[in-house]
């Protein structure tokens, strides 16, 4: 049992944290580049494939690096850092994870390596306007015709769905929620984009006798959905942790630096004694979120996991991205200020996928089940 | 104590009630209800409607529009108001400068300004806080120097709301350097926004709004009878300022029609086919919101009873600190109701995410300045711990 | 629409704190009260009889003072203010507000008379070990002998339930839930008292066979009890009102004389700020509790407003009474000092009848039924 | 990063939950879950059991009786201890006294003490906080003036835990009066509770017992060879005391225990005819509890793992703190799951109300301690905020 990187993670963390000081050197930077479509810079995107982040997870075999969970992670954490807008989270974990988890030895080895060449943005177009977190299908149907299938109705909201070069869809199925793949410039789709408040990109995408493709050999893939969800519920996780650790580091820069009636905000005890429940929230959240990596990566239950890392970050995430405004001021609520743009995009992470109350119900469920957690026993340790 | 209103109050209450919901546009009413910017025309329009009847600026002294009400009226026109999503009297006109005006300015400058103020003839836009003044208002260092007939003003104003519209602006200037006590050396000077040398700068603000500017002057010239009142005596009029309507901040009206948004939604909002409304721990959250806000209205009402004497009762300084927790809470709600659909802040046409649920995010972004701004919590936890504990 | 007691409301809150001055000037006086059997002071009893407290709310006809609601709280925020243990509430809100609604006009004269004179302490047998917080009863039974009834069952916790000397006791019957009477030394009574942490006494009764007699014409009683839970739910937050006030005092002069590092507590910010904290807890449950006893004077509904009041002063008493001793330190926890006497009794109170989370859910059941709360209108103003 | 404990770390946890739950008497660990009071005479014959086995101070030098173990397995043995509800050896022996004792003690003293220290054949209380200085200790006015062979002791000390149970008591003194510095100006002095001078008197607490106590000095003489380490040292002896064995306070095991306790108390009362346990809020508030006891348990690792090399992980601050919240916050759902049954606390035979719910609310306010001593919470936040965050 040990909680630190070793010196290939650690030699990983700094190339990643490199690259993205570079690319994301200030907020302005960063507020450039998602002013503009697709919402992210296409350049640091082939850069990350150049550096291998973008096959992170994949078998070798399917033209990854084979890396694990604790890789992601890393990589995860780091875009939370500087809010790095490119949909690594949606295209490698998400979309990636589905394939290489159900796509047949041919789909898992041509979109695997064109993800992993940077060639691909695949994101999975699942959430729907009238359902909320489900692993299920209810809006969009699929239909067999003749050798191929064909998808009708709408998902919404979809992350980089209109950017995205191919859409793994969701779609109720006789016998439950099956897998398919529809190419960007299918006939039958109609996709419309739009910003989001944390400056990335989602749209509505419409399916009206889509021709697609089935990913897999067919069949219900609601688990197989259950545990993509799951694993990236843990790798948002990481990336708040990032984004948290740097609002709570501007924030005690700003009270170190910021002087009202004469003296640094840091003499008044009232606001350091919340920056320091801030950093009680993060350091207690961080644990959750690198266990539930560990339990991933030790084949353990990565559902109950995700949920335990979700419930934690998500309460960490309020209150970190709530008070780092707060002790800022005014200054923290203007959009050509960093710390706002924290809490904007922690709030987005916390609706992608299920917050909060919905871990927590999730877990309140379940715990009469037993007497009580050991983190490192069962279910957990696999 | 008596819990019932009198027969008059319930009168005035139901007066209230149908002038607001059938003689304010109900194109802007809808606009407020469903959190979308407001043109500047809507404002105006708005106001007028309200001054038309008397009920722009019932707090005036009488010869200037007043109507003599008590705070309790006041705080009925306030609250119905809200609940009926009116946009109210432009705060920098009707709570600002106009009393300022009334009750310090020269007979001149108060025939010249308050109808028009009162009208929204003028839009008046607020001058105080500078980057390097915020809550610590006093240090600030814009300065005005006479020159002949003029004050020439150079120096920096920011979070300046609205002044994109505005026509004039009052505000407070450094006219002593050499004062012993900072607070001293101020004074109010009002001008036009297109004076020459005022540049105005918008902030934009982390929901893509905006609503605040930086406002820059550079030898700007003010005609000596745009002081207000006497000269270094603006301190004392920006207090008399701020202390003015402490008891609307509480907002309670328009938190309790921002709940009974929230109970609608979690009732078109379906999971796993059944409303959001009967998940138990939504209407439990629901519930508990609901009753601060009973407990936060029950002591606007305390307050506004007991101050009929002038001098604000203590726990009026409960209602700023809670009134902005509560209208925070309001806003995470719906964001939590609206859940992933929220995620869809910026969606325009060829979007099946209903409207409230696009504004959820940015909503709660924006009003992360309500615990901010007019005197932020700390400040509000400061004067409680001090004036009223004696800490 | 005010919220100012009258000349004679005034008269009366400085008569009755002069009285409970003298009883209970400081902790130590009270600490020596309580240590002994019955937990209260008789002296004491026989004074607030003298001063027709024991009658207030009692109809002049039935021996008492036909005050309102208002007159009972003012009384009932005394006792917290210095945590007078005598039964007041539970006697003449409880027991005695049973009677008066319920008994015919010979019980009523018979036993309010006695009330009021202060030569009878009756409480109401209600809470059974195995119910929690109902309006009903389950395990004590009525079964009717002859012209009488017996009664069979366990009671507990009972306030006071050794010493009093009349027992208002709800029963299972057909139908519902009866109320009926038991002398203090009827036949088959075995009463068994116990010291609560509050200082107050408690008691297991156990009926066996035990005659009884019926409290007013019989049949179901559910609503009458219901109705009185809800007005003694009242009068308990303003007894916590009064409490709160003290502990709050209490623990601003101790931030103002108290030294540590050498200066006086109140120069730590977080700490003054956690003070001004209290006393919005404070403002906003008295707000409440004062409302909800003009709605019972209104006539409009009691039972509502009483959940209202029990959420607002339970959270309240739980914030202030934890924060209290937390402020203090080391010697808040001491039975020597005051403050954790208030503390003990805030958590009780919120035992008896029902606590904040037993009123939340209370209010959730209904909060779907109507868009928006008029506190002044219906179905509060009657 | 790997989850799952080394083969040899799985067996040595084993081999720690079955000496607890079976070496251990059983009423003993009986008293522990139900909150009873132990007897002086508990404590000895736990202990002893555990000195017994070498499990009573594993972290002491291995020649005084150590085990030359790894953090975590430090880490192990106290949290399967207080999940196997064994009461941990007497603190003020064992992490306390004795450290310092072998760390900064003459060969004499250690021959003299730390055998009996160990196996509790010496009770030991600390004398350090007084009236006048509680989190300030430095402050302290207890006096020690030297005389002859003697120092004579004078003063006052408050909050002496178990003092009634105390053979030996270690004190800091005032001993240089004139010290620049008023930390430099402190010694250790250890003596009998017996000695000719000390009288004790018990502190009554919120939950009627006794556990602390005022402990008077009036011309105690204590032989110079009582001196530990050097004089005017004492202060650095305090710290090295004080900051020994934090990780132990986050005590992660006892409010697992407790919250399984809570879990299994919530199916055992009825509401309506159902089990409080089926209440959705019950549940809910359990499972909140419980994930952030996992976040601590988990971090409480995260510390232990990486603090091979001896100087602290910076996260082990956040142990106390949150530590002391979640027993709070335990002891709190106990008495709440209780409910109307929690005001029986001094209920005894002839009552139907169950042990553990006449033991929730004296238990709940006893627990408001714990945010207090050994660094009160605020202290704690002074320490994050300083030494972490720079502030």
């Amino acid at each position: 049992m040990n909680f630190d990187y070793d010196s290939e993670q650690n030699d990983l963390r700094e190339a990643v944290r490199g690259l993205l000081a570079r690319a994301y050197s200030d907020s302005e930077q960063r507020r450039g580049v998602v002013k503009a479509d697709p919402g992210f810079d296409e350049k640091t995107w082939s850069r990350l494939a150049e550096m291998g982040l973008l096959g992170l997870p994949f078998a070798e075999d399917d033209g990854g690096m084979g890396a694990g969970p604790v890789e992601v992670a890393i990589v995860a954490e780091e875009i939370g850092r500087v809010l790095a807008p490119e949909p690594f989270i949606e295209t490698v974990v998400l979309a990636g994870g589905l394939v290489s988890a159900v796509g047949t030895a041919e789909q898992r080895a041509e979109i695997l390596g064109g993800i992993s060449e940077g060639s691909t943005i695949a994101v999975f177009a699942h959430a729907e306007p009238r359902t909320r977190w489900a692993a299920t299908a209810r809006e969009v149907t699929a239909t067999q015709s003749g050798d191929g299938w064909t998808l009708t109705g709408v998902k919404e909201p979809v992350p980089s769905g209109a950017r995205a070069d191919l859409l793994v869809v969701s779609a109720a199925v006789d016998g439950g929620t099956g897998l398919y793949l529809v190419q960007g410039d299918a006939a039958g789709l109609t996709r419309t984009a739009y910003r989001t408040h944390d400056g990335t990109r989602a749209a509505n995408v419409r399916f009206d006798g889509t021709p697609a493709q089935q990913l897999g050999e067919g069949g219900d893939q609601t688990a197989a959905i259950e545990r993509a969800l799951a694993e990236a519920r843990i790798a948002y996780g990481h990336e708040a942790i990032g984004a948290m650790d740097t609002a709570l580091r501007t924030t005690a820069d700003y009270l170190k630096t910021r002087k009202q009636f004469g003296v640094t905000l840091n003499k008044f005890q009232a606001l350091t004694f919340r920056a320091a429940d801030m950093y009680v929230s993060l350091e207690l959240a961080r644990s959750v979120a690198l266990w539930a990596s560990m339990v991933q990566d030790a084949g353990g239950d990565v559902v109950a996991a995700a949920d335990r890392a979700r419930l934690q970050v998500s309460r960490a995430g309020r209150h970190i991205g709530e008070e780092a405004i707060q002790l800022h001021g005014g200054i923290g609520v203007t959009a050509e200020y960093s710390v706002g743009h924290y809490t904007s995009r922690l709030i987005a992470i916390d609706h992608l996928l299920g917050d909060g109350d919905w871990a927590a119900a999730r877990l309140a469920a379940k715990v009469a089940d037993y007497e009580t957690v050991d983190p490192l026993g069962a279910p957990y340790a696999g | 104590m008596r819990l019932q209103l009198s027969p008059e109050l319930e009168a005035f209450r139901e007066e209230m009630r149908t002038f607001f919901t059938t003689q304010v546009p109900q194109e802007i009413r809808d606009h407020v209800a469903a959190h979308r910017e407001l043109e500047k025309d809507d404002y105006i329009r708005a106001q007028r409607a309200l001054n038309a009847a008397g009920l722009a600026v019932p707090h005036w002294p009488v010869e200037w529009g007043g109507k003599d009400w008590t705070p309790l009226q006041r705080h009925i026109w306030r609250e119905e108001m809200q609940l009926a999503c009116v946009p109210e009297p432009l705060a920098f006109n009707t709570s600002m400068i106009g009393p300022v005006l009334a009750a310090f300015g020269n007979q001149e400058q108060k025939e010249r300004f308050l109808a028009k103020t009162a009208n929204l003839d003028i839009w008046w836009c607020q001058g105080f806080s500078e980057p390097d003044a915020g809550s610590d208002l006093a240090s600030l260092r814009t300065t005005a120097v006479r020159d002949g007939d003029d004050w020439v003003v150079n120096g920096q104003k920011t979070w300046t709301t609205l002044g994109q519209y505005a026509d004039w602006i009052f505000c407070l200037v450094r006219t002593d350097p050499g004062a012993e006590k900072k607070q001293r050396g101020i004074s109010m000077l009002v001008f036009p926004m297109d004076s020459p040398g005022v540049t105005l700068r918008p902030i934009e603000l982390i929901d893509g709004g905006f609503e605040v500017n930086e406002v820059f002057f550079e030898d700007v010239r003010v005609p000596a009878e745009n002081l207000i009142g006497e000269e270094n005596r603006g301190w004392d009029y920006a207090k008399f300022l701020l202390g003015n309507e402490r008891v609307g901040i509480a907002r309670v009206g328009a938190s309790k029609r921002m709940l009974a948004q929230a109970k609608q939604h979690a009732q078109e909002i379906t999971v796993d086919g059944r409303p959001l409304a009967d998940d138990p721990f939504m209407a439990r959250r629901i519930a508990e919101i609901e009753n601060e806000l009973v407990a936060l209205e029950l002591t606007a009402l305390r307050v506004v009873a007991n101050s009929a004497d002038g001098k604000p009762h203590p726990a009026s300084s409960v209602l700023k600190l809670r009134g902005s927790e509560l209208q925070q809470a309001a806003t995470e709600l719906m964001l939590d109701i609206a859940g992933p659909l929220s995620l869809a802040s910026f969606a325009d046409g060829g979007s099946d995410v209903p409207d409230w649920a696009r504004a959820a995010t940015p909503h709660y972004l924006n009003y992360r300045k309500v615990s901010i701004y007019g005197g932020s919590n700390e400040v509000q936890r400061t004067i409680i711990a001090g004036s009223i504990l004696g800490l």
